[in-house]
Protein backbone atom coordinates (compact mmCIF):
# COMPACT_ATOMS: atom_id res chain seq x y z
CA UNK A 1 0.00 0.00 0.00
CA UNK A 2 2.80 2.25 0.79
CA UNK A 3 3.33 2.23 -3.04
CA UNK A 4 0.07 3.81 -3.81
CA UNK A 5 -0.43 7.57 -3.23
CA UNK A 6 -3.68 8.66 -3.06
CA UNK A 7 -4.67 12.28 -1.95
CA UNK A 8 -7.69 14.60 -2.20
CA UNK A 9 -6.75 17.88 -0.89
CA UNK A 10 -7.31 22.44 -0.98
CA UNK A 11 -3.09 22.88 -1.39
CA UNK A 12 -1.42 23.62 -4.25
CA UNK A 13 -0.80 20.42 -5.69
CA UNK A 14 3.56 19.54 -5.95
CA UNK A 15 4.68 17.60 -9.19
CA UNK A 16 8.21 17.38 -7.61
CA UNK A 17 6.68 15.53 -4.91
CA UNK A 18 5.10 12.65 -6.89
CA UNK A 19 7.84 12.33 -9.23
CA UNK A 20 10.06 11.85 -6.15
CA UNK A 21 7.67 9.31 -4.38
CA UNK A 22 7.15 7.79 -7.83
CA UNK A 23 10.91 7.15 -8.33
CA UNK A 24 12.02 3.10 -7.33
CA UNK A 25 14.90 1.34 -8.15
CA UNK A 26 12.64 -1.10 -10.19
CA UNK A 27 12.05 1.85 -12.52
CA UNK A 28 13.23 2.62 -15.55
CA UNK A 29 11.06 5.49 -16.69
CA UNK A 30 8.05 7.36 -14.83
CA UNK A 31 5.01 9.35 -16.73
CA UNK A 32 3.24 11.63 -14.90
CA UNK A 33 0.40 13.88 -16.62
CA UNK A 34 -0.51 17.12 -14.62
CA UNK A 35 -4.02 18.71 -15.44
CA UNK A 36 -3.87 22.54 -15.39
CA UNK A 37 -6.68 25.23 -15.63
CA UNK A 38 -6.99 26.63 -19.14
CA UNK A 39 -7.95 30.00 -19.58
CA UNK A 40 -9.33 29.71 -23.46
CA UNK A 41 -11.68 27.33 -24.11
CA UNK A 42 -13.25 28.40 -27.58
CA UNK A 43 -14.29 32.36 -26.68
CA UNK A 44 -14.96 32.39 -23.12
CA UNK A 45 -12.26 33.10 -20.74
CA UNK A 46 -11.80 30.93 -17.53
CA UNK A 47 -10.53 32.76 -14.38
CA UNK A 48 -10.25 29.75 -11.91
CA UNK A 49 -12.50 26.07 -11.37
CA UNK A 50 -13.67 25.43 -8.26
CA UNK A 51 -14.04 21.29 -7.77
CA UNK A 52 -16.39 19.37 -5.27
CA UNK A 53 -16.15 15.74 -4.87
CA UNK A 54 -17.97 13.06 -3.02
CA UNK A 55 -14.62 11.81 -1.25
CA UNK A 56 -14.52 9.17 0.48
CA UNK A 57 -15.92 7.13 -2.77
CA UNK A 58 -13.43 9.45 -4.65
CA UNK A 59 -10.59 8.15 -3.19
CA UNK A 60 -12.11 4.52 -3.36
CA UNK A 61 -13.14 4.93 -6.82
CA UNK A 62 -9.04 6.45 -8.00
CA UNK A 63 -7.47 3.33 -5.54
CA UNK A 64 -9.93 0.80 -7.38
CA UNK A 65 -8.55 2.33 -11.07
CA UNK A 66 -4.78 2.07 -9.76
CA UNK A 67 -5.67 -1.58 -9.05
CA UNK A 68 -6.73 -2.20 -12.80
CA UNK A 69 -4.05 -0.40 -14.12
CA UNK A 70 -1.83 -2.82 -11.67
CA UNK A 71 -3.74 -5.88 -13.53
CA UNK A 72 -2.80 -4.17 -16.61
CA UNK A 73 0.79 -2.97 -16.58
CA UNK A 74 3.74 -3.51 -14.35
CA UNK A 75 2.94 -0.51 -12.22
CA UNK A 76 5.41 -0.33 -9.07
CA UNK A 77 4.33 3.47 -8.44
CA UNK A 78 1.48 5.10 -8.65
CA UNK A 79 0.18 8.58 -7.63
CA UNK A 80 -3.31 10.00 -8.09
CA UNK A 81 -3.25 14.09 -6.37
CA UNK A 82 -6.57 15.83 -6.87
CA UNK A 83 -6.97 19.46 -5.69
CA UNK A 84 -10.38 20.40 -4.50
CA UNK A 85 -11.92 23.73 -4.28
CA UNK A 86 -10.72 27.00 -6.31
CA UNK A 87 -7.96 26.26 -8.89
CA UNK A 88 -6.72 29.19 -10.40
CA UNK A 89 -5.44 29.17 -14.45
CA UNK A 90 -2.47 27.69 -15.03
CA UNK A 91 -2.28 25.72 -11.31
CA UNK A 92 -3.00 21.94 -11.59
CA UNK A 93 -6.20 20.21 -10.63
CA UNK A 94 -5.06 16.75 -11.12
CA UNK A 95 -1.23 15.14 -11.09
CA UNK A 96 -1.59 11.16 -12.01
CA UNK A 97 1.75 9.43 -12.32
CA UNK A 98 3.10 5.74 -12.50
CA UNK A 99 6.69 3.79 -12.52
CA UNK A 100 7.38 1.05 -14.67
CA UNK A 101 10.24 -1.18 -15.34
CA UNK A 102 10.14 0.29 -19.37
CA UNK A 103 8.62 3.93 -20.60
CA UNK A 104 5.55 2.61 -23.08
CA UNK A 105 4.09 0.75 -20.49
CA UNK A 106 4.43 4.11 -18.21
CA UNK A 107 2.39 6.32 -21.22
CA UNK A 108 0.04 3.86 -21.22
CA UNK A 109 -0.88 2.99 -17.70
CA UNK A 110 -0.69 7.02 -17.15
CA UNK A 111 -2.84 7.29 -20.04
CA UNK A 112 -5.14 5.33 -18.67
CA UNK A 113 -5.14 6.83 -15.03
CA UNK A 114 -5.95 10.09 -15.96
CA UNK A 115 -8.92 8.78 -18.91
CA UNK A 116 -10.15 6.38 -16.46
CA UNK A 117 -10.72 9.14 -13.42
CA UNK A 118 -12.42 11.97 -15.72
CA UNK A 119 -14.83 9.30 -16.83
CA UNK A 120 -15.14 7.46 -13.03
CA UNK A 121 -14.35 9.50 -10.40
CA UNK A 122 -17.19 11.47 -8.18
CA UNK A 123 -14.95 14.81 -8.84
CA UNK A 124 -17.09 17.90 -10.47
CA UNK A 125 -15.60 20.91 -11.97
CA UNK A 126 -17.13 24.25 -11.78
CA UNK A 127 -15.93 27.30 -14.10
CA UNK A 128 -15.83 30.72 -13.00
CA UNK A 129 -15.75 32.74 -16.03
CA UNK A 130 -14.03 36.26 -16.40
CA UNK A 131 -18.16 38.21 -16.84
CA UNK A 132 -18.86 36.65 -13.61
CA UNK A 133 -20.51 34.12 -14.57
CA UNK A 134 -20.11 30.32 -13.50
CA UNK A 135 -21.42 26.36 -14.64
CA UNK A 136 -20.97 23.34 -13.72
CA UNK A 137 -19.48 21.64 -16.27
CA UNK A 138 -20.87 18.53 -16.89
CA UNK A 139 -19.13 14.73 -18.10
CA UNK A 140 -20.33 13.38 -21.68
CA UNK A 141 -21.36 10.05 -19.98
CA UNK A 142 -22.48 8.73 -16.33
CA UNK A 143 -19.75 6.79 -14.91
CA UNK A 144 -19.58 3.28 -15.88
CA UNK A 145 -21.16 0.09 -13.69
CA UNK A 146 -17.93 -1.70 -12.54
CA UNK A 147 -18.60 -4.59 -14.61
CA UNK A 148 -18.81 -2.26 -17.96
CA UNK A 149 -15.50 -1.25 -17.61
CA UNK A 150 -13.04 -2.94 -19.48
CA UNK A 151 -11.17 -5.93 -17.38
CA UNK A 152 -7.52 -6.75 -17.48
CA UNK A 153 -8.07 -10.52 -19.27
CA UNK A 154 -10.36 -8.79 -21.65
CA UNK A 155 -7.77 -6.82 -23.01
CA UNK A 156 -5.19 -9.30 -23.37
CA UNK B 1 -22.88 -8.66 0.52
CA UNK B 2 -23.47 -11.31 2.92
CA UNK B 3 -24.13 -8.68 5.11
CA UNK B 4 -27.10 -7.30 3.14
CA UNK B 5 -28.32 -10.52 2.71
CA UNK B 6 -29.07 -10.32 6.51
CA UNK B 7 -30.36 -7.11 6.84
CA UNK B 8 -33.34 -7.10 4.09
CA UNK B 9 -35.77 -5.04 5.37
CA UNK B 10 -39.23 -6.71 5.81
CA UNK B 11 -41.74 -6.83 2.55
CA UNK B 12 -44.24 -3.74 3.93
CA UNK B 13 -41.48 -1.47 5.57
CA UNK B 14 -40.35 1.28 4.81
CA UNK B 15 -37.01 2.05 4.14
CA UNK B 16 -35.06 5.18 5.67
CA UNK B 17 -32.42 6.52 3.58
CA UNK B 18 -30.16 9.23 3.24
CA UNK B 19 -29.57 10.59 -0.01
CA UNK B 20 -26.01 12.42 -1.19
CA UNK B 21 -25.99 15.53 -3.24
CA UNK B 22 -22.98 16.88 -5.23
CA UNK B 23 -22.25 20.08 -7.99
CA UNK B 24 -25.59 20.95 -9.57
CA UNK B 25 -27.80 18.94 -8.44
CA UNK B 26 -26.73 19.89 -4.65
CA UNK B 27 -26.89 23.69 -6.03
CA UNK B 28 -30.33 22.79 -7.98
CA UNK B 29 -31.91 21.73 -4.68
CA UNK B 30 -29.92 23.55 -2.09
CA UNK B 31 -29.17 21.06 0.22
CA UNK B 32 -25.89 18.18 0.14
CA UNK B 33 -28.52 15.65 2.40
CA UNK B 34 -31.80 14.31 1.40
CA UNK B 35 -33.13 11.69 4.14
CA UNK B 36 -36.24 9.80 2.74
CA UNK B 37 -38.31 6.87 3.62
CA UNK B 38 -39.29 4.73 0.69
CA UNK B 39 -42.14 2.03 0.56
CA UNK B 40 -40.64 -1.42 -0.18
CA UNK B 41 -39.91 -2.74 -2.53
CA UNK B 42 -37.55 0.16 -2.06
CA UNK B 43 -35.28 -0.09 -5.29
CA UNK B 44 -32.93 2.58 -6.99
CA UNK B 45 -35.37 3.42 -9.85
CA UNK B 46 -38.56 3.72 -7.31
CA UNK B 47 -36.21 5.94 -5.22
CA UNK B 48 -35.09 8.02 -8.35
CA UNK B 49 -38.85 8.40 -9.17
CA UNK B 50 -39.71 9.65 -5.89
CA UNK B 51 -36.80 12.12 -5.62
CA UNK B 52 -38.21 13.42 -9.23
CA UNK B 53 -41.66 14.21 -7.84
CA UNK B 54 -40.44 15.40 -4.76
CA UNK B 55 -37.62 17.74 -6.10
CA UNK B 56 -38.76 18.79 -9.92
CA UNK B 57 -35.55 20.58 -10.17
CA UNK B 58 -33.65 16.95 -9.82
CA UNK B 59 -36.32 15.53 -12.90
CA UNK B 60 -34.13 16.61 -15.75
CA UNK B 61 -31.29 14.78 -14.87
CA UNK B 62 -32.61 11.53 -13.97
CA UNK B 63 -31.85 10.40 -17.53
CA UNK B 64 -28.13 10.89 -16.89
CA UNK B 65 -27.97 10.03 -13.12
CA UNK B 66 -25.94 6.90 -11.69
CA UNK B 67 -26.73 5.49 -8.69
CA UNK B 68 -23.61 5.04 -5.83
CA UNK B 69 -24.95 2.67 -3.27
CA UNK B 70 -21.85 2.70 -0.43
CA UNK B 71 -19.95 4.12 -2.52
CA UNK B 72 -20.30 2.01 -5.54
CA UNK B 73 -21.69 2.46 -8.32
CA UNK B 74 -25.05 0.43 -9.24
CA UNK B 75 -27.81 -0.43 -11.31
CA UNK B 76 -31.42 1.32 -10.53
CA UNK B 77 -32.74 -2.10 -9.98
CA UNK B 78 -30.44 -2.29 -6.86
CA UNK B 79 -32.97 -3.42 -3.81
CA UNK B 80 -31.87 -0.72 -0.93
CA UNK B 81 -32.09 -1.21 2.38
CA UNK B 82 -32.54 0.94 5.29
CA UNK B 83 -29.45 2.67 5.97
CA UNK B 84 -27.54 2.59 2.97
CA UNK B 85 -25.66 5.64 1.80
CA UNK B 86 -27.34 6.40 -1.41
CA UNK B 87 -25.77 8.80 -3.83
CA UNK B 88 -27.16 10.87 -6.81
CA UNK B 89 -23.90 11.07 -9.44
CA UNK B 90 -24.29 13.02 -12.64
CA UNK B 91 -21.57 12.55 -15.39
CA UNK B 92 -18.46 13.37 -13.45
CA UNK B 93 -15.90 16.64 -15.01
CA UNK B 94 -12.87 16.14 -12.74
CA UNK B 95 -9.38 16.07 -13.99
CA UNK C 1 12.15 30.79 -27.09
CA UNK C 2 11.67 31.29 -23.60
CA UNK C 3 9.15 28.57 -24.28
CA UNK C 4 11.31 26.03 -24.45
CA UNK C 5 14.41 24.62 -21.82
CA UNK C 6 16.81 22.79 -23.33
CA UNK C 7 19.54 21.63 -20.77
CA UNK C 8 22.61 19.27 -20.26
CA UNK C 9 23.65 19.08 -16.65
CA UNK C 10 25.63 17.78 -14.16
CA UNK C 11 23.42 18.36 -11.85
CA UNK C 12 20.40 16.29 -9.89
CA UNK C 13 17.38 16.76 -12.24
CA UNK C 14 14.39 18.78 -10.95
CA UNK C 15 10.86 17.86 -12.26
CA UNK C 16 8.64 20.08 -10.21
CA UNK C 17 10.67 22.94 -11.59
CA UNK C 18 9.66 21.48 -14.92
CA UNK C 19 6.77 21.56 -14.41
CA UNK C 20 6.71 24.90 -12.81
CA UNK C 21 8.19 26.22 -16.41
CA UNK C 22 5.69 24.39 -18.74
CA UNK C 23 2.52 25.52 -16.73
CA UNK C 24 0.72 28.29 -18.50
CA UNK C 25 -3.03 29.63 -19.14
CA UNK C 26 -2.98 28.16 -22.82
CA UNK C 27 -2.41 24.29 -21.35
CA UNK C 28 -5.16 22.21 -20.19
CA UNK C 29 -2.22 19.65 -19.71
CA UNK C 30 1.23 18.40 -19.36
CA UNK C 31 2.58 15.16 -20.03
CA UNK C 32 6.11 14.44 -18.32
CA UNK C 33 8.15 11.64 -18.74
CA UNK C 34 11.68 10.83 -16.10
CA UNK C 35 13.60 8.75 -17.50
CA UNK C 36 15.37 6.60 -14.16
CA UNK C 37 18.08 4.22 -13.62
CA UNK C 38 16.82 0.66 -13.44
CA UNK C 39 18.38 -1.63 -11.15
CA UNK C 40 18.25 -4.79 -12.62
CA UNK C 41 18.11 -5.38 -16.43
CA UNK C 42 17.38 -9.31 -16.51
CA UNK C 43 20.13 -10.84 -13.90
CA UNK C 44 22.80 -7.77 -14.03
CA UNK C 45 22.74 -5.49 -11.39
CA UNK C 46 23.28 -1.66 -12.23
CA UNK C 47 24.76 0.06 -9.63
CA UNK C 48 25.14 3.81 -11.41
CA UNK C 49 24.98 4.68 -15.42
CA UNK C 50 27.16 7.27 -16.52
CA UNK C 51 26.37 9.73 -19.44
CA UNK C 52 28.67 11.42 -22.12
CA UNK C 53 27.70 13.56 -24.90
CA UNK C 54 28.63 15.02 -27.99
CA UNK C 55 26.80 18.68 -25.79
CA UNK C 56 26.92 21.13 -28.45
CA UNK C 57 25.23 18.92 -30.66
CA UNK C 58 23.14 17.19 -28.64
CA UNK C 59 21.57 20.16 -27.38
CA UNK C 60 20.87 21.17 -31.18
CA UNK C 61 19.42 17.82 -32.21
CA UNK C 62 16.87 18.43 -28.54
CA UNK C 63 16.02 21.67 -30.35
CA UNK C 64 15.64 20.48 -33.51
CA UNK C 65 13.38 17.81 -32.43
CA UNK C 66 11.49 20.27 -30.10
CA UNK C 67 10.69 21.98 -33.12
CA UNK C 68 9.72 19.05 -35.37
CA UNK C 69 7.07 18.34 -32.15
CA UNK C 70 6.04 21.54 -32.45
CA UNK C 71 5.21 21.02 -36.20
CA UNK C 72 2.90 18.26 -35.10
CA UNK C 73 1.19 19.15 -32.17
CA UNK C 74 0.14 22.51 -30.44
CA UNK C 75 2.85 22.16 -28.32
CA UNK C 76 2.84 25.63 -25.99
CA UNK C 77 6.09 24.86 -24.01
CA UNK C 78 8.46 22.09 -23.96
CA UNK C 79 11.59 20.83 -22.13
CA UNK C 80 14.24 18.60 -22.80
CA UNK C 81 16.52 18.08 -19.88
CA UNK C 82 19.73 15.25 -19.45
CA UNK C 83 21.87 14.78 -16.79
CA UNK C 84 25.62 14.00 -17.99
CA UNK C 85 27.96 11.94 -15.76
CA UNK C 86 27.16 9.56 -12.85
CA UNK C 87 23.39 8.83 -11.82
CA UNK C 88 22.48 6.60 -9.07
CA UNK C 89 20.30 4.18 -9.36
CA UNK C 90 16.06 5.79 -8.94
CA UNK C 91 17.49 9.08 -9.74
CA UNK C 92 16.61 10.57 -12.94
CA UNK C 93 18.99 11.22 -16.12
CA UNK C 94 16.73 12.69 -18.30
CA UNK C 95 13.00 15.27 -17.73
CA UNK C 96 11.27 15.68 -21.49
CA UNK C 97 8.05 17.49 -20.95
CA UNK C 98 5.34 19.34 -22.65
CA UNK C 99 2.08 21.41 -22.36
CA UNK C 100 -0.82 21.42 -24.70
CA UNK C 101 -4.15 22.64 -24.81
CA UNK C 102 -5.49 19.11 -24.27
CA UNK C 103 -4.37 16.08 -22.62
CA UNK C 104 -4.27 13.53 -26.34
CA UNK C 105 -1.75 15.50 -27.73
CA UNK C 106 0.31 16.23 -24.50
CA UNK C 107 0.98 12.65 -24.17
CA UNK C 108 1.30 11.67 -28.10
CA UNK C 109 4.09 14.77 -28.36
CA UNK C 110 5.46 13.88 -25.04
CA UNK C 111 6.49 10.57 -26.27
CA UNK C 112 7.42 11.57 -29.25
CA UNK C 113 9.98 13.17 -28.11
CA UNK C 114 11.68 10.68 -25.34
CA UNK C 115 11.61 7.93 -28.27
CA UNK C 116 12.80 10.34 -30.70
CA UNK C 117 15.78 11.53 -28.22
CA UNK C 118 16.40 8.24 -27.46
CA UNK C 119 17.17 7.52 -31.38
CA UNK C 120 18.54 10.82 -32.40
CA UNK C 121 20.34 12.79 -29.78
CA UNK C 122 24.26 11.89 -29.35
CA UNK C 123 23.94 10.89 -25.70
CA UNK C 124 25.76 7.53 -24.48
CA UNK C 125 25.09 6.05 -20.82
CA UNK C 126 27.82 3.37 -19.49
CA UNK C 127 26.61 0.81 -17.08
CA UNK C 128 28.46 0.31 -13.97
CA UNK C 129 27.58 -2.66 -12.38
CA UNK C 130 27.44 -4.06 -8.93
CA UNK C 131 30.09 -7.08 -10.14
CA UNK C 132 32.64 -4.26 -11.01
CA UNK C 133 32.38 -4.62 -14.91
CA UNK C 134 31.63 -1.37 -16.86
CA UNK C 135 29.80 -1.43 -20.14
CA UNK C 136 28.75 1.05 -22.62
CA UNK C 137 25.31 0.64 -23.98
CA UNK C 138 24.61 0.84 -27.75
CA UNK C 139 21.48 2.52 -29.11
CA UNK C 140 20.03 -0.81 -31.51
CA UNK C 141 20.47 1.46 -34.80
CA UNK C 142 22.49 4.35 -36.01
CA UNK C 143 20.33 7.97 -35.72
CA UNK C 144 18.45 8.98 -38.38
CA UNK C 145 19.76 11.28 -41.27
CA UNK C 146 17.30 14.23 -40.89
CA UNK C 147 15.59 13.61 -44.18
CA UNK C 148 14.65 10.63 -43.18
CA UNK C 149 12.76 11.23 -40.10
CA UNK C 150 9.49 11.69 -41.06
CA UNK C 151 8.38 15.23 -41.69
CA UNK C 152 5.61 16.60 -39.85
CA UNK C 153 3.52 17.06 -43.21
CA UNK C 154 4.57 13.55 -44.20
CA UNK C 155 2.03 12.64 -41.32
CA UNK C 156 -0.86 14.49 -42.06
CA UNK D 1 24.88 25.06 -48.26
CA UNK D 2 25.80 28.68 -49.88
CA UNK D 3 29.07 28.60 -47.35
CA UNK D 4 30.29 25.25 -48.49
CA UNK D 5 29.82 26.04 -52.01
CA UNK D 6 32.40 28.48 -51.75
CA UNK D 7 34.85 27.56 -49.79
CA UNK D 8 35.85 24.05 -52.08
CA UNK D 9 38.88 22.71 -51.98
CA UNK D 10 40.95 22.87 -54.45
CA UNK D 11 41.55 19.88 -56.52
CA UNK D 12 44.45 18.01 -55.31
CA UNK D 13 44.86 19.82 -51.91
CA UNK D 14 44.46 17.71 -48.53
CA UNK D 15 41.47 18.72 -46.39
CA UNK D 16 43.02 19.41 -42.80
CA UNK D 17 40.12 18.20 -40.63
CA UNK D 18 39.42 16.92 -36.73
CA UNK D 19 37.58 14.40 -36.03
CA UNK D 20 35.74 14.06 -32.29
CA UNK D 21 35.17 11.01 -31.01
CA UNK D 22 32.56 9.49 -27.80
CA UNK D 23 31.65 6.68 -25.51
CA UNK D 24 32.96 3.16 -26.73
CA UNK D 25 34.88 5.13 -29.80
CA UNK D 26 37.39 7.29 -27.33
CA UNK D 27 37.56 4.44 -25.02
CA UNK D 28 38.88 2.28 -27.67
CA UNK D 29 41.24 5.04 -29.28
CA UNK D 30 42.48 6.19 -25.94
CA UNK D 31 41.93 9.57 -27.12
CA UNK D 32 38.71 11.81 -28.05
CA UNK D 33 39.68 14.11 -30.74
CA UNK D 34 41.98 13.10 -34.10
CA UNK D 35 43.22 15.62 -36.49
CA UNK D 36 44.08 13.94 -39.97
CA UNK D 37 44.50 15.74 -43.20
CA UNK D 38 42.59 13.71 -45.95
CA UNK D 39 43.76 13.91 -49.74
CA UNK D 40 40.99 15.15 -52.25
CA UNK D 41 38.73 14.03 -52.80
CA UNK D 42 37.88 14.28 -49.45
CA UNK D 43 34.55 12.55 -48.56
CA UNK D 44 33.21 10.95 -45.62
CA UNK D 45 33.75 7.66 -46.70
CA UNK D 46 37.31 8.22 -47.49
CA UNK D 47 37.47 9.66 -43.87
CA UNK D 48 36.13 6.50 -42.26
CA UNK D 49 38.16 4.17 -44.88
CA UNK D 50 41.19 6.00 -43.76
CA UNK D 51 40.37 6.00 -39.54
CA UNK D 52 39.65 2.63 -39.84
CA UNK D 53 43.15 1.49 -41.54
CA UNK D 54 44.78 3.89 -38.70
CA UNK D 55 43.65 2.84 -35.82
CA UNK D 56 42.18 -0.87 -36.15
CA UNK D 57 40.22 -0.35 -32.82
CA UNK D 58 37.99 1.61 -35.32
CA UNK D 59 37.28 -0.57 -38.37
CA UNK D 60 34.37 -2.90 -36.31
CA UNK D 61 32.35 -0.14 -35.48
CA UNK D 62 32.57 1.21 -39.48
CA UNK D 63 29.42 -0.15 -40.27
CA UNK D 64 27.59 1.13 -37.58
CA UNK D 65 29.01 4.98 -37.33
CA UNK D 66 27.07 7.97 -38.05
CA UNK D 67 29.21 10.70 -39.79
CA UNK D 68 28.16 14.21 -38.16
CA UNK D 69 29.45 16.95 -39.93
CA UNK D 70 29.39 20.26 -38.46
CA UNK D 71 26.68 18.81 -36.22
CA UNK D 72 24.58 17.66 -38.16
CA UNK D 73 24.20 13.98 -39.28
CA UNK D 74 25.59 13.51 -42.82
CA UNK D 75 25.62 10.66 -45.45
CA UNK D 76 29.00 9.53 -46.10
CA UNK D 77 28.86 10.67 -49.63
CA UNK D 78 29.29 14.41 -48.07
CA UNK D 79 31.94 16.50 -49.63
CA UNK D 80 34.20 17.15 -46.21
CA UNK D 81 35.51 20.18 -46.42
CA UNK D 82 38.99 21.95 -44.38
CA UNK D 83 38.00 23.14 -40.75
CA UNK D 84 34.64 20.89 -41.38
CA UNK D 85 33.84 19.41 -37.45
CA UNK D 86 33.79 15.68 -37.86
CA UNK D 87 31.96 13.85 -35.21
CA UNK D 88 32.04 9.62 -35.65
CA UNK D 89 28.30 8.79 -33.72
CA UNK D 90 27.80 5.13 -33.05
CA UNK D 91 24.11 4.17 -32.03
CA UNK D 92 23.34 6.64 -29.46
CA UNK D 93 21.86 5.65 -25.54
CA UNK D 94 20.75 8.39 -24.16
CA UNK D 95 17.23 8.74 -22.02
Amino acid sequence: MEDIWIELTKEALDVGAAAAFLATPGAGGLSLFVGTTRRWTGEQETEELAYDAYAPMAEQEMRRLVAQAQGRWPVLKACVLHRLGVVPVAEASVVVGVATPHRAEAFDACRFLIDALKQQVPIWKREHYADGSTAWVQGSAPPALQEEIPSPEADE
Amino acid sequence: MTERDVKTTAPHEAAQLRVLLFSVLREKVGRGTLDLALPAPATGAALLDQLARDYPALAPYRPIVRLAVNQEYTDESVRLEAGDEVALITPVSGG
